[in-house]
């Protein structure tokens, strides 16, 4: 394979990156914040991955490997963990909303503002 | 006001990520010390076909150890916030 | 609670996905997959149990308190293969050359052996018996929360 | 002994981790027993960090490689770079553990009657013990990742722990904010490592120390990390979710979480002086550090002023006395390129800001376990509410004078010894910043008198007449951080020579820190 115009699977990452931005900075609702967030950890994914990319590699996996150079392990191995560690923070920041919902019986992140500061 | 200082923040990140991302090493053709050692050595050390699976399990092993605690937290505070409060509703 | 074929199409189904979830752990040091990803197979078969029945009915076979002590001893047993290299580092695989999946693949391409991998088979094992417990003890604690009941202490 | 301390390192991180994975299960048979595993390992914890601690200021940086043949060899046999995750323990890392073996026992005796009457106790435990591993964690790993892993196991805890109490909806709140930038601030952090991986492959803080260029990917890379720690640290413009976060958690994790932002700020400072100290701009990055460590002091102070809540008025101080940390160090970052005005007031200005941190953390935890216990025996958080309490609670008044004498900085206490050490290597830098510290020194002592005089002071309200005294784990919990504030109080000649030289030295020496990694004798 050829260079990539422009490294695009970088620039991808970064587009999904300026997008749950865009949500995080615009969005009131509890639930798209969330979104947001869980999106922004898909762009880091995305990301991680695409560094261990090497052009025309197979998974690092010796069993019934054809021959040729192998993708980068460690970012494969980072980009396991991060998954695991984003799925733990996505299930504790939906048991809070759910929490609030039952406590002020909405999901706006101005209206349930009890708190001022 | 609110929302043309968070459109101008947005468009600052945007254009840094954008930046980043031209900058970074052409894809396909990282720098790989660390890991060619990893893969030409990770059968003889580790005994794994899986090169992925001895790091994960043994080159990194400390950060999936840190993985699994987190994923142990999070399930234990997801099961903590969502207890019963039946028992003691006195002041805390 | 769905209707009646959807269920007994479940409960047939549950077979399989455990199966597949088993080899995915079971044979992480050789081919893709490993606690985590085979733990998450057999946890959507939960979450099938879990839409098919009603929460109340599946918290009647699967209880809070046992999750809770398998996720417990799943990290432990995962810790304690962490520790019982101590004697010459944390963390060190000292399983590589003995009997018990010590075996050493041939450098390069193979077509894999089952017997290898030190402690990382048992780890993932450990791991997949901790992600098992807790996602369900999670999906199962946010089922009953949505429809009304609380979580036991 | 000599096997316990090459053992420490892995072991201060592995006890409380293995504790907390065995408390669920103790907690089924029997409350006690589980309250004294919690109790024990934190005191084996405690004893393994000092050892460890006086060993690293006598021998030098200690390093144990994870899963190596042996826990020294951090580099492969025939090969140049670090393939496992090496935990790296110097004296700066040594320092920040004190801290928080201690803040966590007092806190952990402390919780012992203050959440007595909750359901859930033996998560909280857990969480707890939790929440003490990542903190260790952050600040022995010597890997970029790692520190990531381990910032995400403090942060998850910490959220759990504030919403504990979830009957009521501001708990739910509080947590959620504090979850919420951890994530995104542990999204930049992670962000920031794949940059640096993808250039210099390498994830390893000494490898990278050594290779790093400061090409403008770096100073991105720089921008996300220090972004993401100030942001948990409650810096100011980054500041708005910290006083709700730290309200309304459980007085004992409040004063964990003071030191978990320490733990973060820990990590600024590994990555500002270790990480780029080579190539970093100082001059350009200290000045702003100091500007927004300014801004943080008056403005935290300013709001503290109006508050009626406890717990948030000392949150907001909380925030001011961080900017004093944030202004002692970046003066000595500003200078950490000229060696002369380093030797003259730079050294002496960061071991004033890390000074200053040792006493924030015995005087701020002990503020709030003292604002704590007013709410567990009142049930409000309100100031307007409170009065005359004095009466009922005189332990409580007298560790709440030596927190506030001491937060203010008066003479006998150690809060002064530090903030003179500021202000004097400060006044050489520029006089202006001390002047301003000393003003916001007279609003936090004007401030914490106005709320002394209305919890404390007056007759007794009839509706409290009935109310107990503080449950005695509690009072325990504050007598130990007021121990400590004596200590340092009677001996601060000794605390200066063999903890905090030590500690900023081995901030400006990074040499040393590459050095135990390659493993190159200078």
């Amino acid at each position: 394979m050829e260079h990539m115009p422009l490294n695009f699977p970088f620039l991808a990452a970064a587009l999904l990156a300026a997008v749950s931005f865009y949500i995080m900075i615009f969005k009131k609702n509890l639930i798209k914040l969330i979104m947001g967030i869980a999106m922004m950890s898909s762009a880091v994914n995305l990301f991680l991955v695409a560094l261990g990319y090497r052009a025309g590699g197979n998974a690092p996996i010796y069993t019934d490997v054809p021959e040729g150079p192998m993708v980068l392990p460690v970012p494969q191995a980072l980009t396991l963990t991060s998954i695991v560690i984003n799925v733990a923070v996505l299930a504790l920041m939906l048991t809070m909303v759910m929490q609030i919902y039952r406590h002020t019986g909405s999901l706006d992140s101005e209206k349930s503002r009890k708190l001022k500061g | 006001m609110r929302r043309v200082v968070g459109l101008i923040l947005w468009l600052v990140l945007v254009a840094f990520l954008v930046w980043g991302a031209l900058l970074i090493h052409p894809f396909g053709y990282p720098p790989s010390d660390m890991d060619d050692y990893m893969i030409e050595n990770a059968q003889e050390e580790t005994g794994n076909n899986n090169v992925v699976a001895s790091v994960v399990f043994d080159y990194r092993g400390f950060d999936t150890l840190g993985e699994a605690t987190i994923l142990f937290t999070a399930v234990t505070g997801v099961l903590l916030l969502l207890r019963t409060l039946k028992r003691g509703e006195g002041d805390s | 609670m769905l209707s009646k074929i959807v269920r007994t199409v479940a409960n047939q189904l549950i077979v399989f996905i455990l199966i597949f979830g088993l080899y995915v752990i079971a044979h992480g040091h050789l081919t893709p997959g490993g606690g985590f990803q085979g733990g998450a197979v057999i946890v959507s078969g939960v979450v099938m149990l879990l839409v098919a029945f009603s929460s109340k009915e599946l918290k009647k076979s699967l209880r809070e308190r046992v999750l809770t002590i398998l996720e417990s001893t799943g990290a432990l047993i995962f810790a304690a293969l962490a520790f019982a290299g101590i004697g010459t580092a944390f963390f060190y695989n000292l399983l590589v050359d003995t009997p018990i999946f010590g075996r050493i693949p041939p450098t390069g391409p193979g077509p894999g052996d089952f017997w290898t991998g030190g402690v990382v088979p048992l780890m993932n094992f450990a791991v997949g018996l901790k992600v098992v417990a807790g996602l369900s003890a999670v999906v199962l604690a946010m089922a009953l929360f949505s429809s009304g009941e609380e979580v036991e202490e | 002994m000599a096997a316990l301390i090459t053992q420490a390192p892995i072991l201060i991180i592995a006890i409380p981790l293995v504790a907390a994975f065995l408390t669920p299960l103790i907690g089924m048979a029997s409350k006690k027993a589980r309250n004294a595993l919690v109790i024990v390992s934190l005191v084996f914890v405690a004893f393994l960090v000092f050892a460890l601690a006086r060993d690293v200021v006598i021998n030098g940086i200690h390093v144990y490689t994870l899963g190596a043949t042996s826990p020294g060899q951090t580099i492969p046999t025939g090969f140049m770079v670090p393939v496992r995750i090496i935990l790296e323990i110097d004296a700066m890392s040594a320092f920040f553990s004190i801290i928080w073996s201690i803040v966590s026992l007092a806190a952990a005796i402390y919780s012992l009657s203050h959440i007595a009457n909750e359901t859930g106790q033996t998560r909280f435990y857990t969480l707890l013990l939790l929440m003490v591993t990542g903190g260790f964690g952050m600040m022995f790993t010597g890997d970029l990742f790692n520190l990531f892993v381990f910032l995400e196991i403090a942060s998850i805890s910490g959220g759990a722990l504030i919403a504990f109490r979830t009957r009521f909806g501001d708990t739910q709140e509080g947590g959620f904010k504090y979850i919420v930038v951890s994530a995104i601030a542990g999204l930049m952090v992670l962000f920031a490592t794949g940059i640096l991986y993808g250039q210099y492959n390498s994830l390893n803080i000494a490898i990278l120390a050594q290779a790093i260029q400061y090409t403008t990917l770096d100073q991105i890379a720089l921008a996300l990390l220090l972004i993401a720690f100030a942001m948990k640290t409650g810096m100011v413009p980054l500041h708005l979710w910290f006083p709700d976060a730290y309200s309304v958690a459980p007085a004992s994790i409040t004063g964990m979480l003071v030191i978990t932002s320490h733990a973060c700020m820990y990590a600024a400072f590994r990555v500002c002086f270790t990480l780029y100290g080579a190539v970093i701009d100082a001059p350009v990055v200290g000045w702003i550090l100091i500007a927004f460590g300014l801004l943080t002091m008056f403005i935290g102070v300013t709001m503290a002023v109006f508050q009626k809540d406890v717990m948030r008025f000392m949150s907001y101080h909380a925030i001011s006395q961080l900017g004093y940390m944030w202004l002692g160090v970046g003066v000595g970052l500003a200078v950490l390129g000229n060696p002369g005005l380093l030797a003259t007031y730079g050294r002496d200005a960061m071991s004033g800001g890390i000074f200053h941190i040792l006493n924030h953390a015995m005087y701020k935890p002990l503020l709030f376990f003292t604002g704590g216990a007013l709410f567990h025996l009142t049930g409000t958080r309100d100031l307007a509410k409170m009065g005359g309490l004095a009466h009922k609670m005189k332990w409580t008044t007298i560790l709440y004078i030596i927190g506030t004498l001491s937060i203010s900085g008066i003479p006998p206490l150690n809060g002064f010894s530090s903030k003179i050490l500021i202000y004097e290597s400060v006044y050489q830098f520029n006089p202006i910043f001390t002047v301003i510290g000393i003003i916001v020194s007279i609003l936090t002592l004007a401030s914490f008198t106005k709320a002394f005089h209305s919890a404390f002071m007056g007759a007794e309200l009839p509706e409290y007449k009935g109310v107990k005294g503080v449950p005695r784990s509690m009072i325990v919990g504050m007598v130990i951080l007021a121990a400590g504030i004596i200590f340092i109080t009677l001996f601060p000649a000794q605390i200066v020579n063999w903890i905090l030289h030590p500690a900023a030295d081995a901030l400006i020496d990074r040499g040393a820190y590459i050095n135990a990694v390659t493993g190159v004798i200078p």
